[in-house]
């Protein structure tokens, strides 16, 4: 443990961080007061799609806290899930599509334990976090040499039209995609029922207690390959649905695997061990995005003369590394300590 | 080259100016230090010298006074040799591992008052026995570390007597030519202790003479030149190691190079690669058993490979040293081997570039010898000892075998006198023992012969072959021949046998002590999962007893074979609690066994061997390193070993 | 090897500490004080190490010895009291100008480099006083090279000093315990130390190992007048070489003295010596 | 076997410090740089330089970068394709707007600039550890792809987005021939391969292993982090900027903002993995590795008398490098550079087992 006075932490980046967040907010509620429908609707895009980050975050965080393992194959997980129930959908009935994606999630876990986690035990982080690199790769080429690597659709019969809200505060109302609402529903569901898991069942325990010292839970003989092998298939299950979520809304298809690499700053910024954390980071992200995205890039295209645009390509990652800056455990994240 | 010196160059002082003129600016002294090797060139080595006599002259070092010397090989150590000799004083180098008390009688018969030391180690045991040597007035050292706190009157270091003495040169910068020139080859060079195999010490004296003209001898039979290397690895206080590293360098011009510290020595080896390489059997011996125990660790492949060309090796070996012409298929086998066991095996035991090599010091085991020369390296017998400058008798390039030890040297007449003992007769031979003309007289006859106690006879080709000690050889009770060296080398070529001795003279049969190899025996126990706590529980492990016995079977498979010999073989062996230390003088600083003096020692062991017994317990007085010492206590098991009847020679 | 006077000095200046005239220990703790998240592990601890001496700190485990090492070397800081070194006053150190300033220490668990030979350890160590610049080492042009091999000549002798001549190309990870806390000595000697903080050098060694390692520490502070500061659980071992003893009992000082002192004072026995004697 | 060490005793620091201690390797290392300059011009076809030569060279320029510091400095990056990018462009723009300059200062100032990108982005890494730094070098990599695409003076306003380079003059001599071109690259990845050895076998290399061993040990032995991770950066940046500079003057020739994307920042990773971390020279046998590998992959199924389309070979492509990854990871740490470092030692001490 480092003492509590600890060099005082540069305050900068803290103001740095709370002025932008300010102005990306603010500006935009000088516009909003002309239209401030638009501007809600923006933040619930932003919302909307910041859940769907949550979801695979949450993926992430889960592996995280059991193993220390930074996934990065999160993201091909979902494609894989979904690409595999999209596929299977063709020849059998939906809920059995998902069952048997399941499955194939769970034999992925099982694989993942026996052949990359176990060998790798004791490892340095890092090492594991590479490792995790490879099995991305294996995961994009085997799912698309398998399953095809066109565009696929899953069809959740979500409600597709949105719905028009609010007429009564804003003219023309807020266009609301009820879809979204959905998913966040499921979002909402998903995380109550691993808060659950977690709370009451004996694994949940023994994976917080794994979580909170490897070393400490192997000689109190709880198995560590079998919370492994757990956590990983759980994962995968919050991959298959996250997959059938994005799936249904954009079609199953390569781009999917990238949303890992969203997922990260979101982690980052709720903290890697911490399931609101995820939620909450997931939300910031998502809103933060479309903000940049609609306030934030014709800003730069008439200051700057840059093509706008793309914002949102960096904007998470750089939100997150000035976070980090500042307070690197993240929101909600315990600080992880060294000793002499 | 040039082995032909001027006349004048007829002392070692004289030798190293004529070597600053003629090769001044070639290497002369190598040390290892800090991690990289130190030159030293004929030059500076002069210049050395001429300081510290210089500094030793101030300290009132005079001509014909006696020197001490030790430490490992350093060239400070080799620098004070010289420079004592340059004022006509007689350096005497002794063991660095001596208790001090051994040194005692020695600084007593040789009134030694100066006394020049490498380190703390060797300073403290010189001011151990300063109480009982009150003339040793001046001790210096070469390594000042840890010396700094003494206060003891005399002991400086060799450092500030340099100083002193270039001060000395500055006024006056002939004074150690002017002493140099006083001196001559009759002048006694050294005096060398001898660790006689019986009785105390002896101190034998060489002169300048005797020692240069057989190394002069040996340089032009062998042709060496002044690129040799080699390697001083061995005690100073021995001859062999005074000789090939300073009487021989001085004489040829060749560098000498000391290596980085006594645990560094094989690495300093395999980096120097010496050209001319010497080395008691015991050296060689733990070299194979290096060989053979890392050959153990490698895989099936490998050793099937080695096993294999070692054995390709042999035969050929044989074949040429009958003179035969090699067949296709050999020539390509040992090309091949050359280049994947040979060759490399060379390599690592830094004897890639060794030309001459040269076992001595006691006769070496055949198969050992064998195996050397097999692996293509010119391993050579050499015959001699302190009292004859070494070189009496030398194996010719390709005529090595090994139950001979060659034809003499030239300028060394040999005569085998009736009771079988070889007399020597040249002009290398001792001056006299230090202070003991009845001992002088036993050995140096009124014509001149020494005697050298060895048994041994000329063969057909003028080759000497040496038994054993002409004291040692024996029969058993039926009259056959008794020859305790040779059977104890062919049990010691075994990995897992360090020393043997064997007991038989005036018995019915021949029993043997033996001590097993403790790092060889404990790895193969480790291989085999074998635990054990230390030395005493190894020995008392029968499955060690049985390795042991195996040995023993195999040589007196080979004592069958051979008709005059199958009468010794081993009838019963047992293996010592303790190993053979020179410390309670079992061995002597050779390492030669005392046989007589364990006889006695252990009477009631070998009494039990013989009566048949198979228990036997003993209990040993020990003394450690650090001279504190303690008993050993054990039960002994004495084992039958398998004797083989007489093979008929159809076989 | 005597410490290198002007770089330490250099290193005060930097560091700014104040100059104080009543100040004559070398190293002076005035009342640190440390806790980490409530728990306290140094409680108002005060001591001096006068130049040259062998001072040493015992105390049951979890006495707060380590951490008054680390805070000694910047590795901690502490909530009060000030670090006097040399008169000059610090609130708190910061490890590399404690190095800077001539204060070397080795870990009670190594804290060698694995990656590296011990040759490349012990240079390590002298990394403090090498100067050139990278495009000087990347072309390994004359200064650079001149320098690396100056301070080659300083590690060899380290190395010497510790006879490890054998293992010099060596990784420290395949060498046996008691060697590699050798080279971890020799690390820290290799910086010329002025001030050697030893945490438990000979934990864990056999008899043999731990004479060696006492004979390597004396000779230090003998030859090269290293002043020496250690913790140490073999009491053995600390009556033998140190001069005066300070003892920890859960992060309070509870006694200050010659070993003999130490050895009869009542308070210490019962705190510390007992319990040594029970676990013993 | 086929060393002969005897007698290859050093009596100076000098010789003793040398680059290649031992005959036999300074032999081999002669021969090597022989069969560079003078053999393979002679033997292989054009194409083969072009297509694998040039490109492994150049990567391996990147990958020592890299390795510098990942494998050296222990400081992981996943960015290391927008610091070539950052050289790229530095380079393109001196190029069209200080025409005339002469290509190996280009290269330099390229490399110089990649090196103060990269040492902004490592700034970091003072206060974040491990996967954290990846957060920042993956905001790096995604800031930098965009500016490319975004900021039309970067790209001299050329209205796709694509640059596209004259043919280089050096000294006056047109770089257009393939194997002039080569002789340029190999000369490059010569010097700055030594350079690199010479950095890591000084103090400057002890700091950065040192920290990435041990860095708390690192600091109480008076490191500097701050120096020592900078440094790093600079340095590993530097060597990205020169490798994207000539990747895409001399390979290219034009390209896209997505030539320096994430994928070429994952395979650079991967080269360092499979190579070898903290080994120059396993730097080449990474590059090498994953420059063949996908040849390989084209000619096994045809010698199979299997056909795989050109997807299915990319997909089957992905799954290998994957396995590889984790197999590297698992078997041999420390890559193949550690293989043929065990290969040598076994050649020295041959026949003995240790």
């Amino acid at each position: 443990m480092p003492p509590d006075s600890e060099p005082l932490r540069a305050r900068w980046p803290l103001i740095a961080l709370a002025a932008l967040l300010g102005a990306g907010l603010a500006a935009p509620l000088a516009t909003g007061a002309a239209a401030p429908g638009f501007y809600l609707e923006v933040l619930l895009g932003g919302l909307m799609s910041g859940v769907l980050y949550s979801l695979v975050a949450l993926g992430l965080v889960l592996i995280y806290k059991s193993s220390g393992v930074y996934n990065f194959a999160q993201g091909a997980m979902v494609l894989l899930a979904a690409l595999a129930t999209a596929r299977l959908s063709e020849v059998m009935p939906l809920p059995a599509a998902i069952g048997g994606a399941l499955l194939m999630m769970v034999g992925l876990a099982w694989l993942v334990e026996r052949l990359v986690l176990r060998p790798l035990v004791n490892q340095s982080p890092i090492v594991v976090f590479m490792a995790t690199l490879g099995i991305l790769y294996f995961i994009e080429g085997f799912g698309q040499l398998v399953l095809g690597n066109d565009i696929y659709k899953v069809d959740l019969g979500l409600p597709k039209e949105p719905a028009i809200v609010a007429q009564r505060w804003f003219d023309g109302g807020i266009l609301i995609s009820r879809e979204d609402l959905v998913a966040a529903g499921i979002a909402a569901a998903l995380v109550l029922a691993l808060a659950l898991f977690f709370q009451r069942t004996a694994t949940g325990r023994a994976l917080r207690a794994v979580a909170d010292d490897q070393q400490a839970a192997q000689a109190i003989g709880i198995p560590l390959g079998r919370i492994w092998f757990i956590v990983w298939s759980v994962a995968g299950f919050v991959a298959l649905v996250a997959g059938l979520v994005w799936g249904s809304k954009l079609g199953v298809q390569f781009s999917l695997a990238e949303v890992a690499l969203k997922a990260l700053p979101v982690v980052i910024l709720g903290g890697l061990t911490s399931v609101p954390g995820a939620i909450v980071g997931g939300l910031i992200i998502g809103v933060g995005e479309k903000m940049a995205e609609v306030f934030l890039a014709p800003a730069l295209t008439s200051g700057l003369g840059v093509a706008g645009g793309g914002v949102e390509n960096w904007f998470a990652y750089v939100l997150a590394l000035l976070f980090l800056l500042v307070r690197p455990e993240g929101l909600f994240g315990e600080r992880n300590i060294e000793r002499v | 080259m040039d082995s032909d010196l001027p006349r004048s160059a007829d002392t070692f002082p004289r030798l190293l100016l004529h070597h600053e003129q003629v090769r001044g600016h070639r290497v002369a002294l190598r040390e290892k230090n800090l991690g990289i090797w130190r030159c030293w060139t004929w030059r500076e080595v002069a210049q050395e010298v001429r300081e510290l006599a210089a500094g030793l002259h101030a300290l009132g070092l005079e001509r014909g006074r006696h020197v001490a010397v030790v430490g490992e090989n350093r060239p400070r150590l080799y620098f004070s040799m010289l420079a004592a000799q340059s004022l006509g004083a007689v350096p005497v180098p002794l063991y660095q591992d001596a208790v001090a008390a051994e040194w005692v009688p020695v600084f007593g018969e040789a009134q030694i008052e100066f006394a020049i030391a490498e380190d703390q180690e060797q300073v403290d045991k010189l001011l151990e026995i300063r109480a009982q040597c009150p003339m040793l007035r001046h001790i210096l050292y070469d390594d000042p570390r840890g010396l700094r706190r003494y206060q003891e009157p005399g002991l400086v270091s060799c450092e500030s007597v340099s100083a002193s003495g270039r001060a000395l040169l500055r006024q006056d910068c002939g004074l150690v030519e002017r002493h140099i020139a006083l001196g001559c080859g009759d002048d006694p060079a050294a005096l060398f202790y001898t660790s006689g195999t019986t009785g105390r010490p002896k101190g034998v004296v060489q002169v300048h003479a005797a020692l240069i003209e057989r190394s002069l001898a040996s340089t032009k039979m062998e042709g060496l030149t002044d690129k040799e290397e080699v390697l001083a690895y061995l005690p100073l206080a021995w001859i062999g190691q005074a000789i090939f590293s300073f009487a021989q360098a001085l004489v040829t011009g060749y560098a000498v190079s000391c290596p980085e510290s006594p645990s560094t020595v094989m690495n300093d080896l395999r980096e120097i690669g010496p050209t001319y390489f010497f080395a008691p059997p015991r050296i060689f011996e733990a070299m194979l058993t290096q060989v053979m125990i890392r050959m153990e660790d490698s895989g099936f492949l490998k050793r099937r490979m080695f096993d294999h060309f070692v054995g390709v090796a042999r035969r050929v070996g044989k074949l040429r040293l009958e003179g035969r012409r090699l067949r296709l298929a050999d020539r390509l086998q040992v090309a091949l081997g050359e280049l994947l066991v040979y060759g490399p095996v060379r390599n690592m035991l830094g004897l890639s570039r060794a030309r001459i090599a040269y076992t001595a010091g006691e006769a070496i085991g055949p198969d050992l010898f064998a195996f050397f020369r097999s692996i293509g390296v010119n391993l050579k017998q050499l015959y001699g000892s302190t009292e004859t400058a070494v070189f009496v008798c030398v194996q010719p390039n390709g005529e090595a075998r090994t139950d001979t030890v060659g034809p003499p040297v030239a300028g060394v007449q040999i005569r085998i006198a009736d009771n079988g003992e070889v007399l020597v007769r040249s002009a290398g031979l001792l001056r006299e023992y230090y202070r003991n003309p009845q001992a002088t007289a036993q050995v140096k006859d009124t014509e001149g012969w020494y005697h050298t106690g060895d048994a041994g006879l000329l063969d057909a080709r003028g080759h000497l072959k040496i038994l054993d000690r002409a004291a040692d050889v024996g029969r058993l009770a039926d009259g056959s021949l008794f020859a305790p060296r040779f059977l104890e080398n062919k049990l010691k070529f075994s990995p897992y046998i360090k020393e043997a001795v064997a007991f038989g003279h005036g018995r019915d049969r021949v029993c043997a002590f033996l001590n097993i190899d403790y790092e060889a025996v404990g790895s193969w126990a480790d291989r085999r999962g074998l635990s054990y706590g230390g030395y005493l529980d190894l020995v008392g492990r029968s499955e060690v007893l049985d390795l042991v016995a195996e040995c023993v079977a195999r040589v007196n498979a080979d004592l069958a074979a051979d008709s005059q010999l199958a009468a010794t073989q081993i009838r019963r062996f047992v293996v010592l609690h303790k190993e053979l230390d020179p410390d309670d003088g079992e061995l002597t600083r050779t390492r030669k066994v005392r046989r007589g003096f364990i006889a006695d020692k252990y009477c009631d062991l070998v009494d039990a061997l013989f009566e048949g017994r198979t228990e036997h317990a003993v209990s040993t007085e020990v003394r450690f390193e650090d001279g504190r010492s303690g008993t050993v206590r054990a039960t002994l098991r004495l084992r039958e070993a398998s004797f083989f009847g007489e093979v008929p020679d159809a076989a | 090897m005597p410490p290198d006077a002007n770089a330490t000095e250099a290193g005060a200046a930097r560091a700014g500490g104040r100059a104080d005239p009543r100040c004559h220990a070398l190293l002076e703790v005035r009342d640190i004080s440390l806790s980490f998240g409530g728990v306290r592990a140094l409680e108002a601890v005060s001591f001096d190490v006068i130049e040259h001496e062998v001072r040493a700190i015992i105390g049951p485990n979890g006495a707060g010895k380590s951490s008054m090492l680390n805070v000694i070397n910047g590795l901690y800081e502490p909530q009060r009291g000030q670090i006097w070194l040399r008169g000059r006053c610090f609130d708190r150190m910061r490890p590399h100008e404690a190095a800077r300033m001539g204060i070397a220490r080795t870990f009670q668990s190594l804290a060698l480099f694995g990656g590296m030979s011990v040759l490349d350890n012990i240079m390590a160590g002298r990394n403090l006083r090498m100067r050139t610049g990278l495009l000087a080492q990347a072309l390994r042009i004359g200064p650079a090279e001149r320098e690396e091999i100056a301070h080659r000549r300083f590690a060899e002798g380290v190395i010497d000093f510790l006879e490890i001549q054998a293992h010099r190309r060596t990784a420290v990870g395949q060498l046996p315990y008691g060697l590699q806390k050798r080279v971890d000595l020799g690390r820290a000697l290799a910086m010329e130390p002025s001030i050697l903080l030893l945490d438990e050098p000979t934990a864990g060694m056999n008899l043999e190992e731990k004479q060696d390692m006492c004979r390597f520490i004396l000779s230090a502070n003998d030859e090269f007048g290293t002043t020496i500061v250690l913790i140490e659980h073999d009491m053995g071992v600390v009556m033998d070489i140190s001069d005066r003893v300070v003892v920890l009992d859960h992060g309070r000082k509870i006694g200050d003295g010659t070993p003999e002192q130490i050895r009869s004072d009542r308070g210490v026995i019962d705190a510390y010596l007992g319990v040594a004697h029970d676990a013993a | 076997m086929l060393y002969r060490e005897n007698g290859q005793f050093k009596t100076s620091y000098r010789a003793d410090q040398q680059l290649l201690p031992v005959v036999q390797d300074r032999w081999l290392m002669l021969g090597l740089l022989a069969f560079a300059y003078l053999g393979l011009p002679l033997l292989a076809s054009e194409f083969v330089i072009r297509a694998l030569i040039v490109p492994f060279l150049i990567l391996a320029i990147a990958v020592i970068g890299l390795n510098i510091l990942v494998g050296y400095c222990g400081q992981i990056s996943l960015g290391a394709a927008a610091f070539m990018g950052a050289g790229a462009y530095a380079a393109y723009n001196l190029a069209v707007r200080l025409p005339g300059m002469n290509f190996l200062i280009v290269l330099l100032l390229a490399g110089l600039a990649a090196a103060a990108v990269g040492v902004a982005f490592g700034v970091p890494s003072l206060r974040i550890k491990g996967l954290y730094l990846a957060v920042a070098t993956l905001a790096a990599q995604f800031l930098l792809d965009w500016l490319f695409s975004h900021v039309k003076w970067l790209t001299h306003d050329s209205p796709s987005g694509s640059v596209s380079t004259a043919t280089i003059e050096l000294f006056g001599v047109p770089l257009q021939s393939p194997l002039r071109k080569y002789f340029l690259v190999l000369t490059v990845v010569c010097t700055l391969a030594l350079i690199a050895k010479n950095l890591v076998r000084s103090h400057a290399g002890r700091a950065w292993m040192a920290i990435r061993d041990m860095d708390l040990a690192a600091e109480v032995i008076g490191i500097r982090p701050l120096h020592a991770k900078l440094s790093a950066f600079a340095v590993s940046s530097f060597y990205a900027g020169v490798a994207g500079a000539l990747w895409g003057f001399v390979h290219l020739g034009s390209w896209e903002p997505a030539a320096f994307d994430i994928d070429l920042s994952f395979n650079l990773l991967f080269m360092v993995i499979i190579g070898g971390m903290g080994s120059i020279l396993g730097s080449f046998f990474g590059a090498a590795f994953i420059v063949l590998l996908p040849l390989f992959l084209n000619q096994a199924p045809r010698w199979l008398g299997v056909s795989l389309s050109t997807a299915a070979q990319s997909n089957l492509e992905s799954m290998i490098f994957g396995s590889l990854i984790v197999f590297f990871l698992i078997a041999e740490p420390r890559g193949l550079a550690s293989l043929w470092a065990k290969g040598r030692q076994k050649l020295r001490i041959w026949p003995f087992p240790h």
